[in-house]
């Protein structure tokens, strides 16, 4: 099964969704882009080159870790982590960003642009503009600059700009709008470094592209430590990067798989950004491509929530979209709760911390293990490490010490 | 088609027409129509009514306030066709819906024309939908003769142009320079070849936007366009004074 | 050279240097722990099951990267970089803690105690336990507990009990200090997994034995990457284990290899933690083992400065200590300053972030690599990455949205 | 030995003899003589007098503070020297230098028995430099008939408890159970056990340390042991209430 032979001659198109809708001044540079990208792709020194940077600069192949005390623990099947997490800058995000890298020098650009909502993509992408020599400007609502300070500061001392969007919610949708604004401004020199599987055509071809080499890793991998391919693929789903990628490793094998979305609040609260898993999401186009998006009846955009700010978007890639309505991937959510109890599951049992965003998917694999038989084989996508999250769990789970460290610091700062 | 015969008409008295813009809703429809009494005064030719979108990726930091203050204090499309069927009923302009595709996307193409053409509306420009995306509604607005508005911009290729030219219908809306609504832009000798790049590829009447914004802009664009298109500058003027700015900013611009 | 051949029958002496100076309550508590390292170190297949453990679990083997931007820009020798940092937790710290882990699990011990300056070795420790399921407790210097909490907060979280120790100078000699006491009392069912290259034997060889895991790699790795031998090996030096760690790879080699310490303020000063590198350290014999150490004339400690709180210590590898008097490993020191330009310049040229400790190897790499040929090569340890040191570098550089940051987190909190 | 003599000649007389232990210069020397004054008032037999040491890593928490104070008000080495040649002039007992090995090593293994011995002290307790560490130490020992006084613990095989009384002189330091100073021991079965062990490997007499601190101990111990040390129980009497509190824990213990 190809995903991107376009054979209905829709090129850029997932069933339904997916396509171009940007204004008409960057078609040319959209155009460009996707033609270099063409060429790229064709290319097999191009996908050579990419391993090599990856493997040497980000140490890849990530490993895939098999679980023993969690499956023990909860009984069911075997669970077995692939660990994105511990590529350079902490997730699957430097994937996508170092391929673009070598777009964007192939364009012969010298600027990237990006938005982040987290700050893992604008952390990963001020990370390679300094080791490409590009100039980097990484736009972010306001909202997440104050609460990801960690992450803005080393994107700042990366030597990239980080503008603080003041415009809507002031948070990840907000950034893309302003990414947009810049590019038509200044695409003559300027990429944009999309960070997730969305957006016009060819970003989730481009992304996807990019984020395949974790599930060709992956089905290789599990194939040699679990001595089977797996029965289930869990990931979670913010713009649907880390999932695409892994899931394309075993689109052609019986295997089950699962994204796993922001449930929040849980179904009903208005408080989430599960647009499949959740009755609350229908097709719109926005922000370039058409999609499955969290919106009223007149098509504006609805607040989402989550407490992994990676998986708190409106969107979702596309191509997901058109799988779930094809009954190729299945989508569940987990709730705040479910989540942070997960996380200190996890860390106890395995000495894993893994990020928020990913500990969705775990929630759901530790939801659904117990009632798997012994001789099934789980894989999680572990898409980033928890360290950055540290503000997020230490509010979460109330820590004192934790607090009173940060209020002796801040008398330290004057305050 | 009714607005490119429109628009010749007033050609045949005016060497450049106007065409101004209005965010619904924003400040308030009260305040909108007071803006629009004053274009009307100016002898404005065309307007558009933006319907407000929580994404308003192409516009800039003041239509960008704008559509948010609008959209957050409820302002609906509905609200909207409703606004423009009293305009189009009490003022001799011509209107154009201004807006984001997913607008007429969510409430479908059907209604979306069923209820613009009811309004009164004789166009619309939707600048994030591409021609390759426009087929059904180009058809749709043909059997209500609507307009869909096509922009040409300077970074087209002439392939490209042409592709734009032959979708185009009513006028063609040039955009004067790279970027979002609301900067500044040069008028020069980049803008005059690309205003003659256009017509290499429309014979429909060409109106230029972005950036105009005073009487020094008319007079260069007076015999390389047909119309000039007035956005963000009015709304600075409204903005800053209410009704007599925006009387002493066209009475500036025109003078 | 084998280091560990113990020809003179001075087992675990190098030199001078090294010896187990212990209360006689732990004699057969050490006995036994050399015993079983002894048959571990023999059976070929332990290794490999530390090799496998640490592919599967911490991403081994960590690449080797070229700094090709950093090597231009100072116009001499061609620059390489060990990644140490892309290890689970961050550091090269847990290939000793998982080895240690192993020899746990052989000894049929329950419970674990480790001592932690930085925390990375803590953090480690408490990952190994919630892997292999031990009881785990860590003693940290009252002072450090206060300066490293998110550390902390990822030990308590992994499920460890941190005690803050309030003897002494409060940190790390002083923790060390408390786990011998600990281990006096509770031998029985308690391994003390020491964190680095030093105290009574075996545990030197037995930390340099699993660090030597970064030397074997890099050997392989430099000759591929480079196509020739490094002329200079740079590792920064505390206890000094990533060093010999990777030494080891080439200690038959025609390989320049240079131990940096904390300079600190500057030789004169007082404050720093150059044992070999400045004047100020004499030998004695503390903590279990005899080395240089930075004492008075009475064999009283002094007290040491660093900005990195893992090259914070009074004493060092007794291996390097009698390499160093044999002319092996030079000497050099970094001090505080050196390292945070280094820092910068790192960040931006390559977009990488080196933990402060392994910036003192960067620093010294720096500074001499113009004056070296363009045909020569450089290795750089890059021993841990810097997240975790976000607290010291905002405070160093000044940082004022950090700052802020934290203030308003502070109000947050209550403050 | 000269030691091993006394304590013979001692053990004639009373059935179990008593060591006791000062840090030295803590809280003061001025106090230390005090305590000093003390226990030869109560006829105690030796005492130990701890040179502190920065890195004191076999102590528990009262030693450990005491360590460390008196290290940072400048007690030095030579204090503890000058300090010991006044006791030893003074008072009836035996005295001991105790103390971790690196005071020793720094000032040199000849200078450390010149001035161990200059001073009037008959042995040292090192608890941190093993058997096999300390042979140089313990020939330069006999050249000035200073006892290096050896300890044998629970954990310590019959093999190594052979090794351990064959490098003893003096004394034997059985060390009544794992951990630091200034726990609880149970005086049970086990150390009765363990004194027998002890017994077997070494014809010296045998003091018992780590935990004593009331009759009741002293009780147990006698027949099974010659020697009582009183360590942290003492210090921790004087903290309470210095003189008078020494004398009350003292007629106590000896009541
Ligand atoms: C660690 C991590 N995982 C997952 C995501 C979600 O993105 P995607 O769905 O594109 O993988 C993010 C986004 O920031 C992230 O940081
Ligand atoms: C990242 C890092 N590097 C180096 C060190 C110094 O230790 P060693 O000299 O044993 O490698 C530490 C100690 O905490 C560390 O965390």
């Amino acid at each position: 099964m190809s995903l991107f032979d376009f054979a209905d001659g829709r090129e850029g198109y997932y069933g339904d969704y997916g396509g171009t809708f940007l204004p008409e001044i960057l078609a040319t540079t959209v155009e460009e882009l996707r033609l270099c990208f063409r060429g790229c792709k064709e290319d097999p020194t191009f996908w050579a080159e990419f391993v090599e940077l990856m493997r040497t600069y980000s140490g890849r192949p990530t490993p895939v870790s098999y679980l023993e005390n969690l499956s023990n623990k909860l009984g069911g099947a075997r669970i077995y982590v692939k660990r994105e997490d511990l590529n350079h800058t902490g997730s699957h995000k430097i994937n996508n960003v170092m391929g673009q890298g070598l777009i964007c020098k192939r364009l012969g650009k010298k600027r990237v642009i990006a938005e982040t909502g987290a700050g893992q993509h604008g952390f990963a992408t001020a990370t390679m503009a300094a080791r490409f020599g590009f100039d980097c400007k990484i736009y972010m609502g306001a909202v997440d600059v104050a609460r990801q300070r960690p992450n803005v500061f080393w994107m700042e001392n990366l030597g990239a700009e980080v503008m603080a969007v003041q415009d809507g919610q002031r948070t990840l949708k907000d950034a893309i709008n302003e990414c947009l604004r810049d590019w038509v401004t200044n695409m003559a020199d300027t990429h944009y470094v999309l960070g997730t599987a969305c957006g016009p055509h060819p970003f989730p071809e481009m992304v996807s592209f990019f984020q395949a080499i974790i599930g060709k890793e992956a089905r290789q991998q599990i194939i040699q430590e679990a001595g089977k391919l797996p029965d289930r693929v869990f990931a979670c789903v913010g713009g649907g990067s880390n999932a695409i990628g892994i899931f394309q490793g075993f689109m052609d094998d019986n295997v089950e798989l699962i994204g796993v979305e922001a449930g929040g609040h849980g179904p009903g609260s208005g408080l989430h950004a599960a647009r499949l898993a959740y009755d609350d999401a229908s097709v719109g186009v926005a922000q370039g491509f058409k999609t499955y998006f969290l919106q009223n009846n007149d098509g504006n955009m609805l607040e989402t929530h989550s407490i992994a700010a990676g998986l708190d978007y409106i969107g979702i890639n596309p191509i997901l979209s058109d799988l779930w309505e094809k009954d190729r991937v299945r989508f569940e959510a987990a709730t705040d709760e479910m989540v942070r109890d997960t996380l200190k599951l996890v860390m106890r049992t395995e000495g894993l911390i893994p990020a928020l965003e990913s500990t969705h998917a775990f929630a759901l694999a530790v939801a659904e293990a117990p009632k798997m038989g012994k001789d099934e084989v789980i894989l999680i996508n572990q898409s980033g490490r928890g360290d950055k999250d540290i503000f997020t769990v230490a509010d979460t789970i109330e820590d004192d010490h934790w607090k009173e460290f940060i209020k002796n610091k801040a008398v330290e700062y004057g305050a | 088609m009714v607005l490119e015969q429109y628009l010749r008409e007033r050609l045949q008295q005016k060497d450049l027409l106007l065409m101004t813009h209005v965010v619904c809703g924003y400040p308030s429809f009260e305040d909108n129509w007071r803006e629009l009494e004053i274009m009307a005064e100016f002898g404005v030719d065309m307007v558009e009514l933006q319907f407000p979108f929580s994404e308003p990726s192409a516009d800039g930091p003041l239509f960008v306030k704008a559509n948010q203050e609008a959209v957050s204090s409820g302002v609906r499309p509905t609200d909207c066709f409703e606004f423009m069927r009293k305009v189009c009923d009490h003022f001799p302009f011509k209107v154009l819906m201004m807006g984001y595709y997913n607008t007429a996307f969510k409430m479908g193409h059907d209604s979306f024309i069923q209820q613009l053409s009811a309004a009164g509306g004789c166009g619309y420009i939707l600048p994030d939908l591409p021609v390759e995306e426009a087929g059904e509604l180009h058809q749709l607005s043909k059997t209500k003769e609507l307009a869909p508005i096509v922009l040409m911009t300077p970074t087209n290729t002439d392939a490209r142009l042409n592709v734009l030219g032959a979708a185009a219908e009513g006028f063609i809306y040039a955009v004067a320079r790279k970027g979002v609504t609301g900067g500044q832009t040069e008028m020069g000798d980049d803008l005059k070849t690309f205003l003659g790049r256009c017509k290499q590829y429309t014979n429909l009447p060409v109106a230029v936007g972005f950036g105009v914004s005073q009487k020094a802009d008319l007079d260069f664009l007076r015999g390389k366009a047909d119309i000039a298109i007035i956005g963000t500058a009015a709304l600075k003027a409204w903005k800053m004074g209410g009704e007599d700015s925006l009387r002493v900013f066209f009475s500036d611009l025109l003078s």
